[in-house]
C-alpha cells in the first residue's frame, strides 16, 4: 500500500487531537493555576481535582442556544469563532515536534505561519465588528490597531533568525539549533549571538502575548471595560470557539518560540533529543503566559502601542542591524 | 482675622445679624414649637458648635441666597449638602444648605430659606459651587422646589417620569 | 531620555518582582475552605434569626406576650399572639410568628425583651424556592426542638 | 456595506456604561458620549438602587433607624453605625462610657481598614487585575471574622446603640486584634506594595489619569481620600474631632499630585494609620461599662437643627437631623461623601479615554447604595 497518502491523514488526525486536547485541558489548566496563584483550589467537583470539568463546559455550551444580536451581520457573526480556529489548527500543520514528527516540511514555513496568525485576529475584527454591539466595535478596532503594532517588532526578531540559521524552513531551524542549550538562538555562543538574542527572546516572547490576546495585553476583551469585548454578544459553541482558539494560539504561540528559541526538540545538555522535550519546553512555556496573566493588571491601548512603537520596535531594529554585524564580522 | 471671622464680616454684609427673633408662627402653635430654635425670621446667629455642629445658623430668604453663597465662596468655603424640610403647618418649605471649611475646624455655616408651600422657587447656586447641582436636583426630587436658572433641574435619584415629592410630610405612598 | 531608560529597567525590575511573588503564592497551601465539605464553625454571638427560649423546667417558652419585640421591629417582621389561661398569672403564647423575608436581624426584638424570652439562633444556611418557607412559627419550633 | 445604525448618522455615539457593567460597582449607569475611544461627554444616571431611607427614618423611631445605616455604605457599616449613633447622642444629650467610645473607635478603623482592602482590589479588578483581589480578600476575611466575633454579623453590622455599643469585646478578639495587625504589617510592603503599588503597569495606568484640582474639590464638596489626594489637608477626625479621637495619634496622609495614583496612595497610607490607631486604642482601652445607665427606653432628644459630620471610608458623612420633640425624627438628612465625589466625574472625565476614565472611577472609590441611599 502506498504509505505516502496515509501519512499526511494520520498525521492530521494527530494534530487534530493534539488541539483538541489543548483547547479543551488548557482550560481547566488556567484555572487550576490561577487557582494555587490566588491560594484555592480551582475546580474541585467534576471528577478528580476537576478533571472532567472541559467535559462539563464543553457539554453545556454544546447545549445552548447560538443567539444572533438582531442587529448583527449574521453571516460574518457566525463565521467568525470559525475562523478563531482554523488558522490556530492549521499552523500546527507546519510545526516540527520532532525531527521525524511534522506533517509537512515547507521551505517558507515561518512565512506561512505568520501568514495564517494574522488571520487570527481578523475573527477578532470580524466578531466585535459583525455584532453591532458598541462594546464589540469598539474591542475590534482595538485588535486592528494593537495586532499592527505588534506584527512588526515580532517579525524583525524573526528575521534576526532567520539571517542566524539561513533558513525559512523551520524544520532546519530547529535542526540547526541541534546539540545541547549553547547552540539554542537564546544562548547561542558562536559568533556571540548570546549578547543580544536574548532581548529578541523577550520581545518575541511580549509579541506573542500581545498576538494571542492575553493578559495583561488582553485589550480586545477587557472584560472590566469593554464588558467581554468582541465576545459580548456569543453564546454557546461561538463563544467555546473563541475560548478554544485563544488557547490554540497560545499553544502556536509556545511552540514557535520553542522552535525558533529554544532548540525545539533538543536536550539542552545535548543528549536524548527527542519530542518529550518539545512538549516540555511548550508547556512551561504555557504556564509562563498562565502565570504572566494572573500577575498583572492590564494596560491601557495607548500605553500598549506606546510600549510597541516606542520600545519593541527600536530595539528589534536595533537586534536586526547587530545580527547582521556579528555574522559579517565574525 | 480667623477664618470664622471673616466669614462673619462676609455674612454681615448680605444678612444682618440679629438676636432677637419674631416668632412668626402662623399656625398658632407655639406651645409646641420653640420660636427661638424652630422658627425665627431673617437674621444671622451665632451658635454653640458642641451643641449643634455649625458655628453660624444664617436665615436669609430667598432672594439673599446667591449673595450669600458668593461671600461663601469668597472665604473659601466648600459645600456639604443642600437639605429640604417640609413644615406643613407654616405652609412653607425650607432649604437648608450647609458648608464648611476644608483648613480651619469648626466652621460650619448652615443657611436656611423659606419658601411658601404652593410656590417653592429659589435661585440656583450651581453657578457658584457646581457641586450645588445635583444636591439642588435632590431637593427638587424630594421635596419640588424648584431652582431657577438651575442648568438641568430634572429627577435624580427618582425615576424620570415619577409625579411625587415624596419627603413631603402629606406623601403617603 | 533618562526617564525612558529608567522606564524600562525598574520597570522590568518591577515586574519580574511580581512575577515572583506570585510564584512563592502558589506553592503555600490554599485558604479557602471547601463549603460543603467543612463547615465554619458559628461564633458564639452569630446572628441567625431569632428563636423562642423555653423555660428550663416546663419547657414552655418564656415569653409572656408583652409585645415590646413587636412594637421594636423596624420591618414589622413579627406577630405574636397569646391567651390568658385559668388560673395562671401570666399569659401564655399561643403563636409567634417570625417573617424572615423582611428582617434585617438587627436584634432589636432581643434587646427589647426584658424576660429572657428570644435569642439568635445559629442557623445560617437556610435557603428555599418557596417565599412560605421563611415564614416562620417559632412555637412550632421550640416543640420540635424538645 | 453601510454602517451600523449608532454610527452612522454623526461622529459621536451614546455609550450606555452600565446600569450592568463590571466596573460600576453595582448600579451605577454613566451615559458616555463617545468620539471613537475618547469621552465628549459623561452623565451619571443615579437612583437605581434608591430606597428613601430619610423617608424610613421619619417613619420609624429612632432606634429603628439604626439597622438601615449599615445598609447604604455597606463597606464601612460601623462608620455610619457610629455617625448616626453620635447624631442622636449629641441631639439627646446622651453621655457614652469611656470603654465603648474605645471600642467604637477600634471597630470603626478595623472596618475602615477592611472597606480600604475591597476598594484596592475591587480597583485592581477595574484595571484587569485579578490576583490582588484574592490576596486582598484573605486579608479582610481576617478583619471580617474579628467583627463577627463582636458584633455577630459580616457585613451589615447593626452594632452601636445610643449610649454606648452592643456588645463588650473579650480577649480573644484583643488577642486576635493585635495578631492581624502584625500579620497586616507584614504583608503590607510584599502583597501590596511589591506586587501592585510599585508595579510599571500600575504607575502607567493611573499616574497623571484623572486630575481633580483643589479648587475642584471645594466646589463639588468632596472630601475624604479624594480631597486629600488633591492636596486638602482635611479629615474630620482631625479637623472636628468626634469621639476619642482627639486622644490618638495619627497623620493624615496628604498627596498633592492629584491623580489617581495619589488617591490609591492616600488610602495605603490610611490602612497603616488606622492600624496605628487600633495599636493605640488597645493599650489604653480603659475598663467599664460599655452601655450608658440612663439611655429612656423613647429618645425624645431636643428641638433644632443638629449636624454632626463624621469620617468614612470614603470622606465626610453628615447628620442633619431635625428634631420636634416626637419620638421619630422629624427630618434626617444624610450628607453621603460618594454623592458629593461623584458629582466632579462629568467635569473631569471629559475627553479621557474610555479606559482613564474607568480607571478614574475606580479610585473615586464609589458605594452605589450610599449614593442612592
Amino acid at each position: 500500500m502506498d504509505t505516502s497518502i496515509w501519512r499526511p491523514i494520520l498525521y492530521l488526525i494527530g494534530i487534530m487531537v493534539f488541539a483538541g486536547l489543548n483547547a479543551a485541558y488548557l482550560g481547566w489548566c488556567e484555572r487550576k493555576g490561577a487557582g494555587r496563584i490566588q491560594r484555592r483550589t480551582g475546580p474541585m467537583e467534576a471528577g478528580y481535582e476537576g478533571l472532567l470539568q472541559p467535559l462539563a463546559d464543553g457539554i453545556k455550551l454544546l447545549t445552548k442556544q447560538l443567539l444572533v444580536p438582531s442587529g448583527a451581520d449574521g453571516i460574518l457573526f457566525r463565521v467568525a469563532p470559525v475562523l478563531a480556529m482554523i488558522p490556530a489548527i492549521t499552523s500546527l500543520v507546519v510545526i516540527p515536534f520532532s525531527e521525524n514528527i511534522q506533517a509537512r516540511a515547507m521551505e517558507l514555513s515561518v512565512l506561512l505561519l505568520f501568514a495564517i496568525a494574522s488571520i487570527a485576529m481578523m475573527a477578532v475584527l470580524l466578531g466585535g465588528w459583525a455584532s453591532g454591539n458598541k462594546y464589540s466595535v469598539i474591542s475590534a478596532a482595538r485588535a486592528v490597531s494593537q495586532n499592527l503594532a505588534y506584527e512588526i517588532p515580532m517579525l524583525l526578531t524573526v528575521i534576526c533568525i532567520v539571517m542566524i540559521s539561513g533558513s525559512m524552513n523551520l524544520r532546519d531551524i530547529a535542526m540547526d539549533q541541534q546539540g545541547g542549550f549553547w547552540h539554542w538562538n537564546i544562548f547561542r555562543l558562536d559568533n556571540f549571538h548570546f549578547l543580544y538574542m536574548w532581548v529578541a527572546f523577550i520581545i518575541f516572547f511580549i509579541c506573542s502575548i500581545a498576538e494571542t490576546n492575553r493578559a495583561p495585553f488582553d485589550m480586545a476583551e477587557a472584560e472590566s471595560e469593554l464588558v467581554a469585548g468582541f465576545m459580548t454578544e456569543y453564546s454557546s459553541m461561538g463563544f467555546g470557539l473563541f475560548m478554544m482558539g485563544e488557547y490554540l494560539n497560545i499553544v502556536v504561540g509556545a511552540c514557535l518560540t520553542t522552535t525558533l528559541f529554544l532548540g525545539g526538540w533538543d536536550c539542552p545538555f545535548g543528549m536524548f533529543p527527542g519530542v518529550w522535550w518539545f512538549i516540555i519546553k511548550i508547556y512551561i512555556l504555557i504556564f509562563t503566559f498562565i502565570w504572566i496573566r494572573w500577575t498583572y493588571p492590564r494596560t491601557q491601548i495607548y500605553k500598549l502601542l506606546n510600549l510597541s512603537w516606542k520600545i519593541l520596535i527600536p530595539f528589534s531594529l536595533v537586534n536586526v542591524l547587530l545580527t547582521a554585524f556579528f555574522i559579517k564580522v565574525f | 482675622m480667623s477664618v470664622i471671622e471673616s466669614v462673619k464680616a462676609a455674612i454681615e454684609k448680605v444678612v444682618p445679624f440679629s438676636e432677637t427673633v419674631i416668632p412668626a408662627d402662623p399656625a398658632g402653635e407655639g406651645e409646641e414649637q420653640q420660636p427661638d430654635q424652630v422658627v425665627h425670621s431673617a437674621g444671622a446667629k451665632e451658635v454653640d458648635f458642641a451643641k449643634t455642629g455649625c458655628s453660624l445658623d444664617v436665615l436669609c430668604t430667598a432672594e439673599q441666597i446667591l449673595d450669600v453663597a458668593h461671600a461663601l465662596d469668597g472665604e473659601q468655603l466648600f459645600i456639604e449638602s443642600i437639605a429640604g424640610v417640609d413644615w406643613p403647618k407654616e405652609d412653607q418649605i425650607e432649604v437648608v444648605y450647609t458648608f464648611s471649611h476644608f483648613q480651619d475646624s469648626d466652621v460650619r455655616v448652615m443657611v436656611r430659606l423659606r419658601v411658601p408651600r404652593s410656590e417653592p422657587k429659589v435661585p440656583t447656586i450651581s453657578k457658584v459651587f457646581s457641586g450645588a447641582d445635583w444636591h439642588e436636583r435632590e431637593t427638587y426630587d424630594f421635596y419640588g422646589v424648584e431652582f431657577t436658572d438651575h442648568p438641568n433641574l430634572i429627577r435624580i435619584l427618582l425615576p424620570e417620569d415619577a409625579d411625587f415629592y415624596p419627603l413631603r410630610k402629606d406623601y403617603m405612598p | 531620555m533618562s526617564g525612558y531608560w529608567n522606564d524600562i529597567l525598574v520597570g522590568s525590575k518591577s515586574l519580574v518582582t511580581g512575577l515572583m511573588i506570585t510564584a512563592r503564592e502558589f506553592f503555600k497551601p490554599v485558604v479557602t475552605e471547601q463549603y460543603p465539605y467543612d463547615v465554619p464553625e458559628m461564633t458564639p454571638l452569630f446572628r441567625g434569626h431569632v428563636e423562642l427560649i423555653a423555660n428550663e423546667e416546663t419547657g414552655a417558652p418564656n415569653c409572656i406576650v408583652c409585645m415590646a419585640c413587636q412594637r421594636a421591629c423596624p420591618s414589622d417582621c413579627i406577630t405574636l399572639a397569646g391567651e390568658k389561661k385559668e388560673g395562671e398569672k401570666k399569659k401564655s403564647l399561643t403563636q409567634y410568628q417570625l417573617d424572615f423575608t423582611k428582617c434585617s436581624l438587627c436584634g432589636s426584638c432581643v434587646e427589647a425583651c426584658n424576660f429572657n424570652a428570644l435569642q439568635f439562633s445559629k442557623e445560617y444556611n437556610l435557603c428555599s424556592f418557596n417565599k412560605d418557607d421563611f415564614i416562620i412559627d417559632l412555637v412550632k419550633r421550640l416543640e420540635d426542638q424538645n | 456595506m453601510t454602517l451600523p445604525v449608532h454610527l452612522r448618522h454623526d461622529e459621536t455615539f451614546v455609550l450606555n456604561l452600565g446600569p450592568q457593567h463590571p466596573a460600576t460597582h453595582g448600579v451605577l449607569r454613566v451615559k458616555l458620549t463617545m468620539d471613537g475611544e475618547y469621552i465628549v461627554k459623561a452623565e451619571p444616571v443615579l437612583g437605581y438602587i434608591h430606597r428613601m431611607h430619610e423617608k424610613l427614618a421619619e417613619a420609624g423611631t429612632y432606634p429603628q433607624f439604626m439597622p438601615n445605616t449599615a445598609r447604604m455604605d455597606y463597606l464601612h457599616a460601623l462608620a455610619f453605625n457610629h455617625g448616626y449613633a453620635l447624631a442622636v447622642e449629641k441631639a439627646a444629650g446622651i453621655e457614652v462610657p469611656e470603654r465603648a467610645e474605645y471600642i467604637r473607635v477600634i471597630t470603626v478603623e478595623l472596618n475602615r481598614i477592611a472597606s480600604h482592602l475591597l476598594w484596592w482590589a475591587a480597583f485592581l479588578l477595574d484595571l484587569g487585575g485579578f490576583t490582588p483581589l484574592l490576596y486582598a480578600f484573605d486579608d479582610r476575611e481576617q478583619i471580617i471574622d474579628l467583627l463577627e466575633r463582636v458584633t455577630g454579623s459580616r457585613l451589615t453590622y447593626c452594632y452601636m446603640r445610643f449610649g454606648g455599643v452592643y456588645n463588650d469585646i473579650d480577649d480573644e478578639f484583643i488577642t486576635g486584634t493585635r495578631d492581624f495587625i502584625t500579620r497586616l504589617r507584614s504583608r503590607m510592603p510584599r502583597m501590596y506594595h511589591d506586587l501592585v503599588t510599585h508595579n510599571i503597569i500600575l504607575i502607567k495606568r493611573i499616574k497623571d489619569i484623572g486630575f481633580i484640582s483643589e479648587e475642584q474639590c471645594r466646589r463639588y464638596g468632596a472630601t475624604g481620600p479624594v480631597a486629600r489626594g488633591s492636596g486638602i489637608n482635611y479629615d474630620v477626625r482631625k479637623n472636628e474631632p468626634y469621639s476619642v479621637y482627639q486622644e490618638f495619634d495619627f497623620d493624615v496622609p496628604v498627596y498633592s499630585e492629584c491623580d489617581s495614583m495619589a488617591r490609591y496612595m492616600v488610602r495605603m497610607d490610611e490602612i497603616e494609620q488606622s492600624l496605628r490607631i487600633i495599636e493605640q486604642a488597645l493599650d489604653k482601652l480603659p475598663d467599664g461599662p460599655v452601655m450608658a445607665k440612663k439611655v429612656p427606653k423613647i429618645l425624645k432628644p431636643g428641638l433644632g437643627y443638629h449636624y454632626s459630620a463624621v469620617e468614612t471610608a470614603r470622606g465626610s458623612l453628615g447628620h442633619m437631623l431635625v428634631c420636634n420633640g416626637d419620638k421619630n425624627p422629624y427630618k434626617l438628612k444624610l450628607r453621603s461623601p460618594t454623592f458629593s465625589n461623584l458629582s466632579l466625574y462629568g467635569e473631569v472625565a471629559e475627553g479621557m479615554l474610555l479606559a482613564d476614565a474607568l480607571a478614574f472611577m475606580g479610585s473615586l472609590d464609589l458605594v452605589i447604595p450610599e449614593i442612592d441611599r
